[in-house]
């Protein structure tokens, strides 16, 4: 389960990274303009990033309710 | 002003009838974060807000009911949908109107919940979104009687008169007074319920028609 | 793009670095090194993280990919020489940022931090004053525009110096320690940060660090002009040092009183963007 | 000190209303005295009224449910403007066509120009106010079985 999780998140860092060098390559061809790109940017850089720190984090606890003071 | 040196040059202009609806990068901008919002309350569950007990250790999480849940997402989901038209539509009239729709989806959202804080507090920002609408519509009748239109496209357009200072300064109040960006407290105390998708629209949705009041008036 | 995107992400960083730093000096502390903050954000992300138990799950998670995505967004626009318009819209929706990081979790202390970022929502005002002024001189908000203008009439910054303040007092509140920083007090734990710890507090750094290059970045371009790179970096943590002498030695104000003091700039504003239009 | 007091006034929420009314008021008075404001003779949407007619302010001229004279801003998006059966849907058309009795309130009650521009050009508007009825509608329908 953990570990098909994980598998998951790698993945999706790896798509959004992907699309992000693939914006690159074709704004420096002239194929796909300025904004294209930034849109490509400002839509898989965030999911890009926190899932690759989601992937590479320590291992995972179950979940637990709010810091409530003690 | 020049309405390309505000929110950047239209992409589009949609024609929509006698209307038009129309694309700068300010109100794409604008309306993409209102969609983003407006996923979030139709997707997300609410939160169960924790509390603790008073004089113990206990804590327990409050829930939201069922049916105060579906009540609550309908009206933020309508909120979504009036702050998003308010952010692109082109033409006075139905922007007010828009706004005005804001200003009562942000009463909607609250009013299901059972705390008395929330309930007095919408309850004074529900009469302020009512009397602000003589403000706001006060200004679009104003606009269209000084000018003779009511498209914005025509309005930055040189060949109409200007509008008066004081035409503008009703619709920016009346569009406080149905958002109540400045107008804090009731809205604080707003805050206090839970369901925080929901509760965001009502905050989104006032900076939003906060924000693109802003430009309607440096542009007309 | 990215390339710039990390550069400005690492900056903004080593620029909230030297505020500590510079604020632990004044207060005759050591301090942490200037690059903790950089430090912090990649602790972070190697940190075990779950959503909790109570918390409205897509909004915890679709908050931290919007906070790093709409100022990714400004940063583009602001290098692009877009609308200045656009990126103060950017500034008021952080706002939104904050309420849903405080609400989504529960947990009463974020809540108490979201319900803050509320009152604090009418902070933002002198800003648009600052524009208005701005745009009375320069007849566009095109940051493009307002450079050229500055290039023949000189900085903005001698020519409209109370919108400068007005601005610098912006900046100034949406700097740690400072004193209308009123949502991330420390009674309030972490305000509304506290439940997003781990990978999520890690997103939150990135946003962090892109809005502090942002903000730096566009008062110095509004104000002084295009100026190379070098000596925009130099100005830029400049601004920090002197920001951080601002929040070193002042209180923090309780949260009315904060509202009140800048409700109170912004009233001064007016009567100075009034002024300046009749004489204009 | 005086930043006390008027934070502790502005922070109760039972203060809004008189401060928003206050500034209404304030704004009300300066629209006063800013008065006459110009008067734009060709408007777009021209509105003729009869003042020797017992229907007032309603009577709009011409014959009920056909075409109203308008200018509308453009033209050419909208070729049925000025009709008030424009916007009407199959079913309404239906029923338009086989009773008397649709249509017969849509501006009867007191609404000023801005209704009648409304109503016989601007198809989105009337779908937005008719949106905030509903709205409003839900929410005091919720509010009343909730009890």
């Amino acid at each position: 389960m953990m570990t098909k999780k994980k598998d998951m998140l790698r993945a999706l860092a790896l798509i959004t990274g992907a699309l992000l060098v693939i914006g690159f390559v074709l704004w420096q061809n002239g194929t796909l303009p300025l904004v294209g790109y930034e849109a490509i940017i400002v839509v898989c850089f965030p999911i890009c990033v926190i899932c690759l720190f989601l992937w590479w984090m320590a291992r995972e606890h179950g979940e637990d309710i709010p810091f409530i003071g003690y | 002003m020049e309405m390309s040196s505000l929110g950047g040059i239209p992409y589009y202009i949609l024609e929509f009838g006698d209307e038009l609806v129309y694309f700068s990068p300010y109100t794409v901008s604008l309306f993409l974060l209102a969609l983003v919002f407006t996923m979030f309350a139709v997707m997300a569950k609410p939160e169960r807000q924790v509390d603790i007990a008073f004089g113990g250790d206990a804590y327990y999480a409050k829930e939201t009911s069922l049916q105060e849940l579906r009540f609550r997402r309908f009206m933020a989901i309508a909120c979504g949908f009036a702050s998003m038209g308010a952010m692109l539509t082109g033409d006075i009239f139905n922007f007010t109107l828009f706004i005005s729709l804001v200003g009562i989806c942000n009463v909607g959202i609250v009013a299901a919940v059972k705390n008395r804080h929330v309930q007095n507090a919408a309850y004074q920002y529900g009469i302020v979104a009512l009397s602000a609408t003589v403000p706001l519509f006060g200004a679009a009748a104003l606009i269209a009687a000084t000018t003779g239109t009511l498209s914005m496209v025509e309005l930055w357009s040189s060949a109409t008169p200007a509008v008066p200072l004081v035409v503008k300064a009703l619709l920016v109040l009346g569009v406080m007074g149905e958002g109540m960006a400045p107008f804090y407290a009731a809205k604080a105390e707003m805050f206090r319920a839970p369901g925080a998708p929901y509760v965001i629209m009502c905050s989104l949705s006032s900076l939003l028609i906060f924000l693109r009041v802003i430009e309607v008036v440096l542009v007309i | 793009m990215i390339g710039y995107l990390l550069f400005a992400v690492v900056f903004g960083l080593l620029l909230l670095g030297i505020h500590r730093k510079v604020i632990a000096r004044i207060q005759r502390r050591p301090g942490p090194p200037v690059w903790q903050e950089i430090l912090h954000m990649l602790k972070f992300s190697f940190k075990s993280t779950w959503i909790p138990a109570t918390a409205s799950n897509i909004l915890f998670v679709g908050v931290v990919l919007v906070a790093i995505g709409i100022w990714s967004a400004a940063l583009f626009v602001l290098l692009a020489g877009g609308s200045i318009l656009i990126i103060f819209g950017i500034y008021m929706l952080h706002k939104i940022v904050e309420h849903g990081f405080g609400l989504s979790s529960g947990s009463p202390y974020g809540k108490f931090g979201g319900v803050r970022s509320v009152i604090s929502a009418a902070s933002e005002i002198p800003l648009f004053v600052s524009v208005a002024v701005v745009a009375l001189y320069t007849q566009s908000l095109e940051i493009s525009s307002i450079v050229q203008y500055q290039a023949i009439h000189g900085p903005l910054l001698f020519i409209v110096p109370l919108a400068a303040i007005a601005m610098y007092i912006v900046i100034l509140s949406k700097m740690p320690f400072g004193p209308f920083s009123i949502v991330e007090s420390k009674e309030l734990v972490s305000g509304y940060k506290t439940e997003h710890f781990g990978v999520w507090r890690a997103g939150l750094e990135i946003c962090n660090g892109l809005k502090t290059y942002v903000l730096m970045f566009m008062f110095i371009t509004v104000f002084i002009g295009g100026i190379p790179i070098w000596w925009m970096l130099a100005g830029m943590i400049l601004l920090t040092v002197s920001l951080s002498f601002a929040c070193a030695f002042s209180p923090m104000l309780s949260p009315f009183d904060s509202v009140t003091v800048q409700m109170l700039i912004t009233g001064v504003m007016l009567g100075y963007a009034a002024v300046l239009g009749v004489i204009a | 000190m005086i930043i006390q007091r008027i934070s502790r006034i502005i922070s109760n929420y039972e203060m809004i209303m008189p401060l928003f009314a206050g500034a209404v008021s304030v704004l009300f008075v300066v629209a006063i005295f800013s008065l006459p404001l110009p008067y734009y003779e060709e408007q777009l949407y021209p509105k003729t009224i009869d003042p020797a007619s017992p229907l007032n302010p309603y009577e709009r001229g011409g014959p009920p449910f056909t075409q109203v004279t308008i200018n509308d801003q453009y033209p050419e998006n909208s070729p049925t403007a000025g009709y008030v059966t424009s916007y009407l849907t199959p079913f309404s058309w239906y029923l338009a066509n086989t009773t008397l009795y649709l249509g017969t309130t849509i501006v009867a009650h007191p609404g000023g120009i801005l209704d009648e521009i409304l109503y016989n050009t601007r198809g989105l508007d009337t779908v937005v106010e008719t949106t905030i009825l509903f709205i409003a509608f839900a929410i005091a329908s919720y509010l009343y079985r909730k009890g």
